[in-house]
């Protein structure tokens, strides 16, 4: 799977250049997001841009690398189509993620975290 | 129940073969003019089935089949998926739920089940002669007036 | 050639299935990031085929299937469109001519065949065992960078 | 099948209220279509606004419609999905049907006919 991937500062920022995560991408993704957190970065963004369908094992890898870098950052997310979007606040991970409409507020938000 | 218009999928029980059924569930859910939300809904718990039936019935196995009926009634979609792999322990269903605020909580897994019954209207586990049934419907509201109307 | 994804579809031969095909088959190319008049013209090419074969094959009778195997490979999608009835006669299909300026000559039918060979890279036709077969092409070009790649 | 239609002036205006005109619905189209040029009508506007397919047979119908007005009248058609008017290319069904980007301009044009 193609992720798009690049660094302001600190943060990384990566775009998967794909229309799904799911079940046949899912640990592909969360392979190469641990490896990014194994390397130091700690402050993630990911733009779900391109991305027109997620299903529960593609969440499950997003849920992954925000649960390995706990407390030490935040994996925020920015970008969502309206009918992924669905997916995030039925599962109400709404809650637990932040999501900005655009990656510069994203990317303002986690640089503005200590 | 007037008789449904009817399609049947079938892949074989691989992981990559699964976005092509939920190509075509999308792309049938246009035709019938459902908004891109209930479509990428119905698509989604067509493929956690199948999925599951993938993962779980035939534990990764290449060389099974996984069939999907769609079934067109007036008021209702109904989808079908067979397989006949292991049939799904109840008992291995855990609840979903978490605590939104304790990360060392959140699930990674084990949301499939949570989903299919949220989105769905209804759904029905049943095994047959070796054969496994799920069966997943949603009612529909086809507009009396536009460019869609109900099927047949 | 790399082993290929594959989903098939079956339908009853009834003509009000066949735009479930159609959605399938445009659901699966928009997956697959086909521009929409793309989409379009492989829904079309393999909705003449389904009719054809309703109507040809099976003379408008329910009750037979119309099978339709859709094959990703890197380079190519493939459809192998599988009837039981009866078979084409070559003989039967007239060449698609007509002078615009002439209203008398327009063609009200007859159009199906020529869309086939317009729109498909390569369209083969046998018959094995009694068991028709059509088999349409059409070559790909996935873009190296981008939302799509090549299956598989 | 729901065909909108309605007169403006002694020109009628038919807009297929379906995504789709196929071979399951092209019989019952050629059939509508017929009744409005039996029952008179020799200008007619297609409006395909909403159509987003159509096959051999649906393109049939219309042209059926078409060679029954014959020199009489005309049909013209308007606002023609890219997906759609590729089909009208392909069968050089644009060299004998005028075809208009928007309704008022078929209706125009229809009007300063003879
Ligand atoms: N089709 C199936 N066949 C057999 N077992 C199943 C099936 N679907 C679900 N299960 C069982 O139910 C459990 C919960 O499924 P699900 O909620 O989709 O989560 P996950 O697949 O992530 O474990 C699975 O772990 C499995 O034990
Ligand atoms: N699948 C088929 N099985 C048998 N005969 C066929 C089939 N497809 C086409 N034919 C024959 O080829 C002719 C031309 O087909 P086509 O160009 O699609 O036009 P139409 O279907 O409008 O007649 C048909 O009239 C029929 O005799």
């Amino acid at each position: 799977m193609q992720l798009k991937h690049n660094n302001v500062k600190d943060v990384l920022i990566v775009r998967p250049l794909e229309k799904r995560i799911d079940a046949s991408t899912a640990a592909e993704f969360k392979q190469n997001m641990n490896e990014w957190i194994d390397s130091g970065n700690r402050r993630i963004v990911l733009n779900l841009s391109e991305v027109d369908f997620i299903d529960s094992s593609g969440l499950g890898a997003i849920i992954s690398g925000f649960k390995k870098i706990g407390n030490e950052g935040n994996i925020v997310i920015c970008v969502v189509k309206e009918s992924v979007m669905s997916l995030f606040r039925l599962t109400r991970m709404n809650r637990v993620f932040d999501i900005y409409t655009s990656e510069n507020e994203a990317l303002e938000a986690l640089s503005g975290k200590a | 129940m007037k008789a449904a218009n009817m399609i049947r999928l079938i892949i074989d029980s691989r992981l990559e073969n699964v976005s092509l059924v939920g190509g075509a569930v999308r792309g049938i859910a246009n035709t019938l003019c459902m908004d891109s939300t209930t479509s990428y809904q119905l698509e989604l718990c067509v493929v956690e089935a199948v999925n599951n039936d993938i993962k779980h019935a035939y534990h990764c196995q290449a060389g099974h089949s996984v069939e999907i009926d769609v079934l067109l009634y007036p008021d209702r979609l109904t989808f079908k998926i067979y397989d006949s792999g292991e049939s799904m322990n109840p008992a291995k269903v855990a609840p979903f739920c978490f605590d939104p605020s304790k990360i060392e909580t959140l699930p990674e897994r084990g949301m499939g089940v949570y989903i299919l019954h949220s989105l769905m209207d209804e759904v029905h586990y049943e095994t047959i002669n070796g054969q496994n049934i799920l069966t997943l419907v949603k009612y529909v509201n086809y507009p009396s007036e536009g460019a869609c109307k109900s099927p047949g």
